[in-house]
C-alpha cells in the first residue's frame, strides 16, 4: 500500500492531471457527436440502431478523406458524408417505406462493419497508414487557468465545434420551428401531419443529421483519436451513444455531460492503473456502468422516450 | 477406433503435403497473425507442402472451421490462437489430424496434439534493459490492450529488465480494457496518458491497438523524444516517424518445421515446443537507433539468460505484473 | 325535392366485400409463405453476387463453397450444432419481445450461465451420475441468467424504468463479472492463459447417434416448439401479447402486469442461461476470458423478421447457420476477409424486410408501393401537368 | 348524386361557386366501401352539417378533404377550381382547417407550441407574435386558455377549444369540425354555436359533423346525410325552416337508418332541452329504495389523479340493485379516478370500496370482475381495445384463461369464435368479420364491442364512463336501452356522463362531481337540470369550466 501511495505521489503532477482530463475530453467527443445525433433522431421518432455502422462508415471515409487530402477538415466532411449516405439507406427503407427500424438498423451496422473491413483491405492491402497529429488550438486567456486551462481549452478545433454543436442543437430544440417539429414527429406524428408538416421529411432530415453526426464522431475516432483506421474500431460506441441519448432524455446538454462522464471515467481507469493499485481492469471497467445502475435503482427514474419512437408513420392508418 | 499411439505410428513415414493454419485476425497486423502466417508459408514451401490459410475468423466458430480444415484433408493444422485450444484438441481427436495448440503444455496427445509455449518474459527483459538505457526522463511505460497472459509475461520481464539496470527508473503500467485487443483509439489514448505521465519509452502489446500506440508515440508532443518498443512482429515498414526503437520478435518458423518433422517421424505430440531466446524463437529487433554499447549489453544479458545465469521472473497474472512493476 | 338520392338508397347495397380469406386460402398461403421466404434470399444472394463481381471475385465459386462447407459432407452437422444456442436465444428473446419488453442483457446472461456451467460442471460430473449433473447444470445456468434479469425486471415492473438502459448496463457489468469469475475462482490453475477448467470430453452431451450433433440441438428444437405453442395457443401467450400491444389495455382487462413483466424477464433470462448450458455442454466445454459469442446480436434481426413467430425463426436461424459455417472458408477461397459475410447477412436482412413488408401490404389489400413512393413516382408527372 | 340535385339545392341568390365542392368521391378500405361516389358542396358563410350513423363514412369524407386520406376517385373543387389535395399541408394552404374526430394535439407540448406547429416558415419561433395572435383568436371565440399550460393537463373541453383555435390559426376559409361537441357540456355547445355564427358572418364555410340532431338543426344551413358511404339525401335551409322540427326529425331519421327504424324519442332527437327534461321525468320509474342493501358502496374514498387531473377526495356513494346512479360533472373533475378506483385499476388511498357488503380494496381488477363488477371505459382506443388483435379476441379480452374459452390454458378457437359471432350479431357490431383487426372499426362500433364484452355473462354492477359520446342516434339509444334493461334485470349501474340530457333521461339520483369531490346529490325531477348545473359550476373556477 505504501508502495502504491509512493507511486501515486509522483504521478499526479499538474501536467499529468491535465493530460488525464484532456484525454477524457478527447475520449468523450466521438460519443458526444454521435449521441447528440441520436438524440435528434430519437426525438423525431426514429430509433437509429444503425449508429455503430454509420460511425464506422464515417470513420473509414473520414480517414480516407483526411489521408488523401492531407486535411483534417476534409476528413470530417467526408466522414459526415459517409455517415449521411449510410443514414440515407435508413431514410429510404425505414422512414419512407416504413420498414422495421430495428432490422434495418442492425443491417446497416452489419453492412458498415463488413464493408469498411473489406474496403480497408482492398484499399490499403493490409497496411495501416497513419495521419499526422493535428494542431490544437488554445483559447487565449482561458488556457492559462491552472490544470483546467490546458486540459479543457487547448484542444483540436473540432472539439470546440462539438461543444458549439451541443449548444446549437439545444437551441434548435427549444427555440426553432425545426425543434418543435422534431418533437412533434416523435410525440404524435399524426398531429404534425395534420398541422401541415411532412412527418416523413422531418424524420428524414433528422435521420440524415444523425448519420452525418455519427459520421463525424467516427471520423473523429479515426482522424484524431487513433490517427488510423482499424476495422471495428468503434468498439460498440454506437450502442453506447444510444444509451447516452436515452439517459439524457434527448437533451443535448445532458448528452454532453453524460459523454464527458464516460470519457473521464475511461481516463480515470487508466490513472487508477498507473498508481499501481492492484484492482483488476474488469472491476475498474464496470464502475461507470455500476454507477449508472445504482443511480437508476436509487432514483428509479424512467428515461423518457417519445411515444412514437420506432413506430413508422403511415398517414391515415388505423 | 485406433488409439492415439497407433495413429501416430500409422502416420510415421508419411510425408506431410497439406498444412493448414487458422488465424483469428487479419494476417496483416505486423504481429501475431502475420508472424504465424509467414512462418507457415516458409515451412510449407521448404517441405513442399500446400498451405491452406484461413484468417480473421475470430473465436466464435472455431470448432466448425477447424473441422472443415480437417475434412479438407490437411495433415497438420496450426490452430494459431490460444483461444482455439479446446476446439482444436477435440477436432484432432475426432478427425485424427495432428493439431498445433498454444500455451497448454499439459494437454499433449501423442500423434495428435502438441503445443507451443513462449518464454516471452525473456524478450521483455531485454526490452527492459534497452528502455532503461534509453530513457532520459527516468520513466518508462508499458501498455497492454487486454488481459492476456503472454502480455503479462512480457510486461513482467520488462519490469525486471528495467530494474536490472537502474532501480530508480519508474515503470508505469496500463491496460486499455479487458478485451480491447483492437481498440486503436483506446490504444492511442492510454499510450498518450503514459507519455504525459513522463514516460519516454513505451513498450506496447496489443493487436490492432498497437497502431494506436505507434500513433501516440509518433505524434507525441512531450518536448522530448519518445520511443516505441513493439512486440511479436516488426512494425518497421509503417514507422514513418522513426520512433520504433525495437521489437520483441516471435518466430514460429523453426517450431513449425520441427513439428512437421516430428509428424513425419511419428514423434509428434510427445513433447511441447517452446519459443526462447536460446532457440531463436524470440529475438530482439535491431534497429539503427540502438547504440552499439546498448546492443552489446543486451546481447550479454541474452547470453546470461540462455545460460541460465539470469532467471527472468514469469508473471502470469495482472497481480504478479503489478508486483514486479512496483518493485522496479 | 331535396332527397334526390332517395331512390338510390333503395337500390341494393354495394356488393359485399370479398371475405378476407377464401376457401382455397390455406394452400395459397403455403405457396405465398414459401415464395415470400425464398424470394428475398434469392435477391440477397443475387445482390451479393453482383457485389462479388464488382470486387472481381467469382460468385459461383463463393456460393458453391458456402454450400460445400456449410452443408455437404458432415458440414451440415456443424451448422446444426451452431443452431442449438441460437434457437434458444431466439426463444428467450421472443418471450420478452412479445410483451414489448427489451431484454438486451443477453450477453451477460449467456456468459454468466456459461461460466457457472463450467465452474460447477467438473465437480458435478465427478460426484453425480451424468443425467443428474446435466439437469442440475441446466437449472444452474438458467438461474444464473434469470437472476441477472431481476433488477431490470423489478425496476420496470415497479417504477417503469426503461429496460433498454438497465439491461444494457447490467450486461456490461455482467460481462465483467463473468470475466472476473473466469480469471478468479473458476480459472484452471494448470493452464497459463486465463480460462476455466474444461468439462471432460466424456461428460459432454452425447451426440445424436450417427452424427456429431449433440442432443442439445434436439433439446433446443423441442423447447422452441413447446414455447411456440405456449405463446400462440395459451392464455399466458395471449396475456403477453395483449400487454405487448397495449399495456393500458392489459391493466384494464385485469392482467397482473407486474407479475407478467417479472415472469417474462425471468423466463427470458432462464432460457438464455439454458442456451449457454446447451452450448457449453454440447460444444465448448470451457470458457476463456473475454470470450463473448454474442448470439443475441446475431439472432435479433431474425426474430424480428419472423415477426416474433418462433416457428418462422427456425428456418431463418438454419439459413444463417449454414451461411456462417460455410462462409468462413468460402470467403477465404475468394480471398476476401470473413467480414464480407456481414455484408451478405445485411443484404439478406434488407431484402427479407422488404419482401415481408410488401407481403403484409398485399395482405392488407394495398398496393405494393407505399404512398410515399407512389407519390415520389407520380410527382414529376403531376408537376408537368400542372405547369401552365 | 345527380347534378340536378345540386343545382336544386343551390339558392339563386348565392354568388359564384361553392367554397368547397366534393365531386364523386369514393374510398375503399379493406372490406369496407367507406365513401361511394359522394357529392358535397359547401358555400361561404354556411354551416353544412353531415349526419350519419357510426361508420357511415363521415370522417373518411372529411379526411379526404383535409388531405389525410386520398380518395380512390373523385375530385375536389375549391371556389370552383379543381384542387389537388395530396396532404394536410395542401389542404391548409387552401385554407381548409380541420378539427379531427380524434385529437391532434400533442399532450406533451404547451398550448402555444401546439398552435405554432407548422405555422410559420421562419426558423426561429416567434412566441410573442404567436401569443398575440392566440389572444386575438381566443377573444374572437370568447374563450380563455392559458397559452403555457401543458396541453395534456387540460380538460377535454379546453382541449377542444384549443383545437378550434388551431384550426382557425391558419386563417381558414373552410372550417371542418368532426364531432366537436361530443365532449362538451351544454354550455360549451352553446358557446361553440355562437362561435360558428360569428365565423359564418365572416364568410367561413363550415362543415359540421355531429350525432345530436338538435345541434344540427340549431346551427346548420344545410344537412347532408350519409348512409353506408353514400350521400343519401340533403336538406336545404329553406326546407329545414319550412318544416316543423318533428317533420325534419322524421325525414332525417328515415334517411339515416332506413324506414324500419324506431328510434323512439331520444333526447338527441329533441329540438329543445325542455323537452328532454319532460322526457326524463316521464321515464323515471325506478325509485331508489332506501331500505335495500347497497351492492356497491364507497365510504370516504380518496384516490390519486394523473398529472394535473384531480383524483377523488372523500367520495361516498351507494348503488342499489336496479338503480342507476348518475355522476354529473364537467369533464376532468375526477371522473376517471372515480371509475378506475371502483373498477380496481387504481388503488384507493383511504376509505373503502365495498361490493355486496364486503370491502374489495385489496382485490385487483379481475377479482372484482369475478364478483360481477364491470367497467365500460371512456378511453375506448387507448385502453379499451387492443388494436392489432382481432375483434373476436377483443370481445373475450376479459376472459382470458377462463372456461369454456380456454381449457387448461389452451384456447378453444371454435368456442371463442362462436361466442364472438353471437356478440357481433347481438350488439350489431359492424365489422367485415370477427377476424378483422379491432383498430379498424369506427368509433361507434368499437364502443359496441366494449359493451358486448362488458355486459355479456352476468354483470351485477356496471360502471359506465361516458358510454355514448361519439355514438350515433340509434347506437346511443341502443346503449341507453341496454343500460335500462340491465338495471331492470336487477343490476346496479354507475353512469358517469358529461351529458346532462343523458343523466336526466336515465338516472334516478345524480351526484355531482367537482374537483374530485361530491358536491351534492340531486333527485331527478323537474328542476334537476338547474340544480345540477348550479352545483357543477358552483365554485366558478373549476378546471375545464367554460368561460
Ligand atoms: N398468444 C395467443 N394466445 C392465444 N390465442 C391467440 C394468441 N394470439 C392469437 N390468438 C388467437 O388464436 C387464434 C389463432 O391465432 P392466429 O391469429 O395466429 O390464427 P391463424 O393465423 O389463423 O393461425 P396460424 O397459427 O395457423 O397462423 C386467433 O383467434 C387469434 O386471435
Ligand atoms: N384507415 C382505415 N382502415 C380501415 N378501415 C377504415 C379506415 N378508416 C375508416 N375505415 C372504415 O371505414 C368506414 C367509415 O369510417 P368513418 O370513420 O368514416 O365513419 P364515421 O361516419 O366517421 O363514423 P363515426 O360516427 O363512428 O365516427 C368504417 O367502416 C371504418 O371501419
Ligand atoms: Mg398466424
Ligand atoms: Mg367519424
Amino acid at each position: 500500500m505504501t508502495a502504491v501511495l509512493a507511486a501515486a505521489s509522483g504521478l499526479f503532477t499538474q501536467s499529468f492531471v491535465t493530460a488525464l482530463i484532456a484525454g477524457g475530453v478527447l475520449a468523450s467527443i466521438p460519443l458526444m457527436f454521435t449521441a447528440v445525433g441520436e438524440a435528434i433522431s430519437e426525438r423525431s421518432g426514429v430509433l437509429n440502431i444503425g449508429l455503430e455502422g454509420m460511425m464506422l462508415v464515417g470513420a473509414y471515409t473520414g480517414f480516407l478523406g483526411a489521408y488523401e487530402a492531407h486535411s483534417m477538415w476534409v476528413g470530417f466532411l467526408t466522414g459526415a458524408l459517409g455517415g449521411g449516405v449510410a443514414a440515407a439507406l435508413m431514410v429510404v427503407l425505414s422512414v419512407r417505406m416504413g420498414l422495421d427500424q430495428i432490422v434495418i438498423g442492425i443491417a446497416i451496422t452489419l453492412a458498415g462493419e463488413g464493408i469498411t473491413s473489406v474496403l480497408q483491405q482492398a484499399q490499403f492491402g493490409g497496411a495501416y497508414p497513419r495521419l499526422p497529429a493535428y494542431p490544437q488550438v488554445a483559447i487565449p486567456g482561458l488556457d492559462s487557468i491552472p490544470i483546467l486551462g490546458k486540459s479543457l481549452f487547448d484542444q483540436p478545433l473540432v472539439v470546440y465545434f462539438g461543444l458549439g454543436l451541443v449548444a446549437a442543437v439545444a437551441w434548435m430544440f427549444s427555440r426553432t420551428r425545426w425543434g418543435l417539429e422534431l418533437r412533434a414527429a416523435g410525440e404524435k406524428p399524426e398531429a404534425l401531419d395534420a398541422a401541415g408538416v411532412s412527418v416523413l421529411n422531418t424524420r428524414s432530415y433528422a435521420t440524415l443529421a444523425t448519420g452525418a453526426l455519427a459520421g463525424v464522431g467516427g471520423a473523429y475516432l479515426s482522424v484524431i483519436a487513433a490517427g488510423t483506421f482499424t476495422p471495428f474500431m468503434t468498439q460498440g460506441q454506437g450502442y453506447m451513444a444510444i444509451v447516452i441519448a436515452m439517459l439524457a432524455r434527448g437533451r443535448p446538454v445532458w448528452v454532453a455531460v453524460a459523454s464527458f462522464v464516460f470519457g473521464i471515467s475511461l481516463s480515470l481507469s487508466t490513472a487508477l492503473q498507473l498508481t499501481g493499485i492492484n484492482i483488476s481492469a474488469d472491476v475498474i471497467n464496470m464502475l461507470p456502468f455500476a454507477a449508472i445502475m445504482l443511480a437508476l435503482v436509487i432514483f428509479a427514474r424512467s428515461a423518457y422516450l417519445p411515444p412514437a419512437l420506432a413506430v413508422p408513420y403511415v398517414r391515415g392508418a388505423r | 477406433s485406433a488409439s492415439p499411439t497407433t495413429a501416430a505410428k500409422a502416420r510415421a513415414g508419411v510425408k506431410v503435403t497439406k498444412i493448414a493454419i487458422a488465424l483469428p485476425a487479419k494476417p496483416t497486423d505486423y504481429g501475431w497473425n502475420q508472424q504465424g502466417l509467414d512462418a507457415a508459408k516458409s515451412v510449407a514451401s521448404s517441405v513442399g507442402a500446400k498451405l491452406t490459410t484461413i484468417s480473421n475468423i475470430g473465436y466464435n466458430n472455431t470448432q466448425s472451421i477447424l473441422s472443415q480444415l480437417a475434412q479438407s484433408g490437411a495433415q497438420f493444422i496450426i490452430a494459431h490462437a490460444s483461444g482455439y485450444d479446446t476446439a482444436a484438441k477435440q477436432v484432432a481427436l475426432r478427425y485424427r489430424v495432428p493439431v498445433m495448440t498454444y500455451d497448454v503444455p499439459n494437454e499433449l496427445v501423442p500423434g495428435l496434439v502438441s503445443t507451443i509455449t513462449t518464454s516471452a518474459e525473456q524478450g521483455g527483459y531485454l526490452a527492459g534493459i534497452l528502455a532503461a538505457k534509453e530513457t532520459k526522463t527516468g520513466t518508462v511505460g508499458i501498455v497492454i490492450s487486454a488481459s492476456d497472459s503472454n502480455w503479462f509475461e512480457m510486461s513482467g520481464g520488462f519490469a525486471a529488465g528495467v530494474a536490472s539496470v537502474n532501480k530508480k527508473i519508474k515503470v508505469r503500467f496500463a491496460e486499455i480494457g479487458p478485451a480491447s485487443y483492437d481498440d486503436s483509439a483506446g490504444g492511442k489514448r492510454v499510450a498518450s496518458t503514459l507519455i504525459s505521465a513522463n514516460a519516454d519509452v513505451i513498450f506496447g502489446m496489443g493487436d490492432d491497438a498497437s497502431f494506436g500506440y505507434l500513433q501516440a508515440v509518433s505524434t507525441a508532443k512531450a518536448g522530448h523524444k519518445v520511443w516505441y518498443i513493439g512486440d511479436i512482429g516488426n512494425m518497421g515498414p509503417i514507422d514513418k516517424q522513426h520512433v520504433l526503437l525495437s521489437s520483441e520478435i516471435w518466430s514460429f518458423t523453426k517450431v513449425f518445421k520441427q513439428a512437421v518433422t516430428d509428424i513425419q517421424n511419428g514423434t509428434y505430440g510427445k513433447h511441447a515446443y517452446n519459443l526462447t531466446l536460446g532457440n531463436g524463437g524470440i529475438s530482439m529487433l535491431k534497429t539503427q537507433y540502438i547504440s552499439a554499447p546498448v546492443w552489446a549489453q543486451m546481447q550479454a544479458a541474452k547470453a546470461k539468460i540462455v545460460s541460465g545465469a539470469i532467471k527472468v521472473p514469469v508473471a502470469l497474472t495482472l497481480g504478479a505484473v503489478k508486483k514486479l512493476v512496483a518493485a522496479a | 325535392m331535396a332527397i334526390a338520392a332517395e331512390d338510390r338508397a333503395a337500390a341494393p347495397a354495394p356488393p359485399a366485400p370479398p371475405p378476407a380469406r377464401t376457401a382455397t386460402g390455406r394452400g395459397q398461403m403455403v405457396v405465398l409463405t414459401f415464395v415470400r421466404s425464398l424470394v428475398p434470399v434469392v435477391l440477397a444472394l443475387l445482390a451479393g453476387a453482383v457485389l462479388l463481381l464488382v470486387l472481381g471475385r467469382s460468385p459461383v465459386r463463393f456460393y458453391s463453397d458456402v454450400w460445400r462447407y456449410g452443408v455437404e459432407l458432415n458440414n451440415w452437422q456443424n451448422s446444426a450444432v451452431l443452431m442449438a444456442p441460437l434457437l434458444l436465444m431466439a426463444a428467450a428473446l421472443v418471450v420478452v419481445f412479445r410483451a414489448n419488453i427489451w431484454n438486451l442483457g443477453y450477453d451477460a446472461q449467456y456468459l454468466l450461465g456459461a461460466v457457472f456451467v463450467v465452474g460447477y460442471g467438473p465437480w458435478m460430473f465427478a460426484h453425480f451420475p451424468r443425467p443428474v449433473a446435466y439437469a442440475v447444470l441446466f437449472v444452474i445456468a438458467g438461474l444464473a441468467g434469470a437472476i441477472w434479469t431481476i433488477v431490470p425486471a423489478l425496476l420496470r415492473a415497479y417504477f417503469g424504468t426503461n429496460e433498454i438502459i438497465t439491461t444494457l448496463m447490467m450486461s456490461f457489468i455482467g460481462i465483467d463479472v463473468a470475466n472476473i469469475l473466469v480469471k478468479g475462482p473458476f480459472q484452471d490453475p494448470t493452464v497459463t492463459i486465463p480460462q476455466t477448467k474444461t468439462i471432460p470430453y466424456n461428460d459432454m452431451l452425447p451426440n445424436i447417434p450417427g452424427t456429431h450433433i449433440h442432443v442439445g440441438f434436439l433439446v433446443a428444437l423441442g423447447i422452441v416448439l413447446v414455447l411456440h405453442y405456449l405463446l400462440t395457443r395459451t392464455s399466458f401467450g395471449l396475456r403477453l401479447q395483449v400487454f405487448g400491444e397495449n399495456p393500458k389495455a392489459a391493466r384494464h382487462v385485469g392482467i397482473n402486469v407486474r407479475r407478467l413483466i417479472i415472469s417474462s424477464f425471468l423466463w427470458s433470462g432462464f432460457l438464455i442461461g439454458v442456451s449457454a448450458a446447451v452450448d457449453i455442454l454440447g460444444l465448448w466445454s470451457y470458457v476463456r476470458s473475454n470470450w463473448n459469442p454474442s448470439y443475441g446480436n446475431t439472432v435479433i434481426p431474425f426474430v424480428f423478421l419472423a415477426r416474433l413467430n418462433l416457428l418462422a425463426v427456425i428456418p431463418f436461424v438454419a439459413f444463417y447457420a449454414v451461411l456462417s459455417t460455410g462462409g468462413d472458408l468460402a470467403t477465404q477461397a475468394v480471398s476476401l476477409p470473413t467480414d464480407f459475410l456481414l455484408v451478405i447477412v445485411a443484404l439478406i436482412l434488407l431484402f427479407m424486410t422488404i419482401i415481408e413488408f410488401l407481403g403484409r401490404r398485399r395482405e392488407l389489400g394495398q398496393s405494393y408501393l407505399t404512398k410515399g413512393l407512389r407519390e415520389a413516382l407520380r410527382q414529376p408527372l403531376v408537376r408537368r401537368r400542372r405547369s401552365p | 348524386m345527380a347534378d340536378g340535385a345540386l343545382g336544386a339545392g343551390m339558392s339563386p341568390t348565392d354568388p359564384g361557386a361553392p367554397a368547397v365542392e366534393l365531386v364523386g368521391i369514393s374510398k375503399q378500405f379493406p372490406g369496407v366501401l367507406a365513401n361511394d361516389d359522394v357529392h358535397l358542396a359547401v358555400r361561404r358563410g354556411e354551416v353544412h352539417c353531415l349526419l350519419g350513423e357510426n361508420g357511415a363514412g363521415k370522417s373518411t369524407l372529411i379526411s379526404i378533404l383535409s388531405g389525410m386520406q386520398r380518395p380512390d376517385s373523385g375530385t375536389i373543387l375549391i371556389d370552383g377550381e379543381p384542387a389537388r389535395i395530396r396532404s394536410p399541408r395542401d389542404a391548409l394552404k387552401m385554407g381548409i382547417g380541420t378539427v379531427y374526430q380524434h385529437s391532434t394535439l400533442i399532450p406533451a407540448l404547451s398550448v402555444l407550441e401546439n398552435l405554432m406547429l407548422g405555422e410559420s416558415r421562419r426558423i426561429v419561433l416567434d412566441r410573442g407574435r404567436a401569443r398575440a395572435r392566440m389572444a386575438e383568436i381566443a377573444k374572437m371565440l370568447g374563450v380563455e386558455v392559458d397559452p403555457d399550460a401543458r396541453t395534456g393537463d387540460l380538460a377535454l373541453g379546453r382541449q377542444q377549444q384549443v383545437e378550434i383555435i388551431s384550426a382557425l390559426w391558419k386563417g381558414s376559409r373552410v372550417l371542418v369540425l368532426d364531432e366537436p361537441t361530443s365532449m362538451l357540456t351544454p354550455q360549451g355547445v352553446e358557446e361553440l354555436e355562437k362561435v360558428l355564427v360569428q365565423l359564418k358572418q365572416q364568410g367561413t364555410a363550415i362543415i359540421f359533423i355531429t350525432h345530436k340532431l338538435h345541434e344540427a338543426l340549431a346551427v346548420s344551413d344545410r344537412i347532408t346525410i350519409l348512409r353506408r358511404g353514400r350521400a343519401i339525401g340533403e336538406l336545404s335551409s329553406e326546407e329545414i325552416r319550412s318544416s316543423t322540427p318533428e317533420q325534419n326529425r322524421a325525414t332525417i331519421v328515415r334517411l339515416m337508418f332506413g324506414d324500419a327504424t324506431d328510434i323512439g324519442d331520444a333526447p338527441e332527437l329533441q329540438t329543445r332541452i325542455e323537452d328532454v327534461e319532460d322526457l326524463g321525468a316521464r321515464r323515471l320509474t325506478i325509485a331508489a329504495g332506501d331500505e335495500e342493501e347497497p351492492i356497491l358502496e364507497l365510504k370516504s374514498v380518496s384516490a390519486p389523479g394523473d398529472g394535473l387531473e384531480p383524483g377523488i377526495v372523500d367520495v361516498s356513494m351507494k348503488v342499489r340493485a336496479g338503480q342507476i346512479l348518475g355522476v354529473a360533472g364537467i369533464d376532468g373533475n375526477g371522473q376517471r379516478a372515480l371509475a378506475e378506483t371502483i373498477a380496481g385499476q387504481r388503488r384507493a388511498r383511504t376509505g373503502s370500496v365495498e361490493l355486496f357488503g364486503t370491502p374489495v380494496n385489496r382485490l385487483g381488477v379481475s377479482a372484482r370482475q369475478k364478483l360481477g363488477l364491470r367497467y365500460v371505459t371512456d378511453d375506448r382506443l387507448g385502453e379499451g381495445i387492443v388494436r392489432n388483435l382481432s375483434v373476436s379476441i377483443n370481445l373475450l379480452l376479459k376472459r382470458i384463461g377462463e372456461q369454456p374459452f380456454w381449457r387448461r390454458g389452451r384456447i378453444d378457437a371454435r368456442k371463442v369464435n362462436a361466442a364472438a359471432l353471437e356478440l357481433v350479431a347481438e350488439y350489431d357490431i359492424r365489422t367485415p368479420g370477427i377476424a378483422t383487426r379491432a383498430g379498424t372499426l369506427s368509433g361507434g362500433n368499437i364502443q359496441k364491442l366494449l359493451l358486448a364484452r362488458e355486459l355479456s355473462l352476468g354483470p351485477k354492477v356496471v360502471v359506465f364512463n361516458k358510454p355514448t359520446y361519439g355514438l350515433d342516434l340509434r347506437t346511443t339509444e341502443n346503449v341507453r336501452e341496454v343500460i335500462r334493461r340491465l338495471t331492470a334485470e336487477g343490476a346496479g349501474a354507475v353512469l358517469i356522463s358529461t351529458d346532462l340530457d343523458e343523466l336526466l333521461e336515465l338516472a334516478g339520483e345524480i351526484v355531482v362531481l367537482s374537483r374530485g369531490r361530491l358536491v351534492g346529490t340531486v333527485q331527478n325531477g323537474r328542476d334537476a337540470a338547474e340544480r345540477i348545473g348550479a352545483l357543477m359550476i358552483g365554485d366558478g373556477d373549476s378546471p375545464g369550466a367554460v368561460a
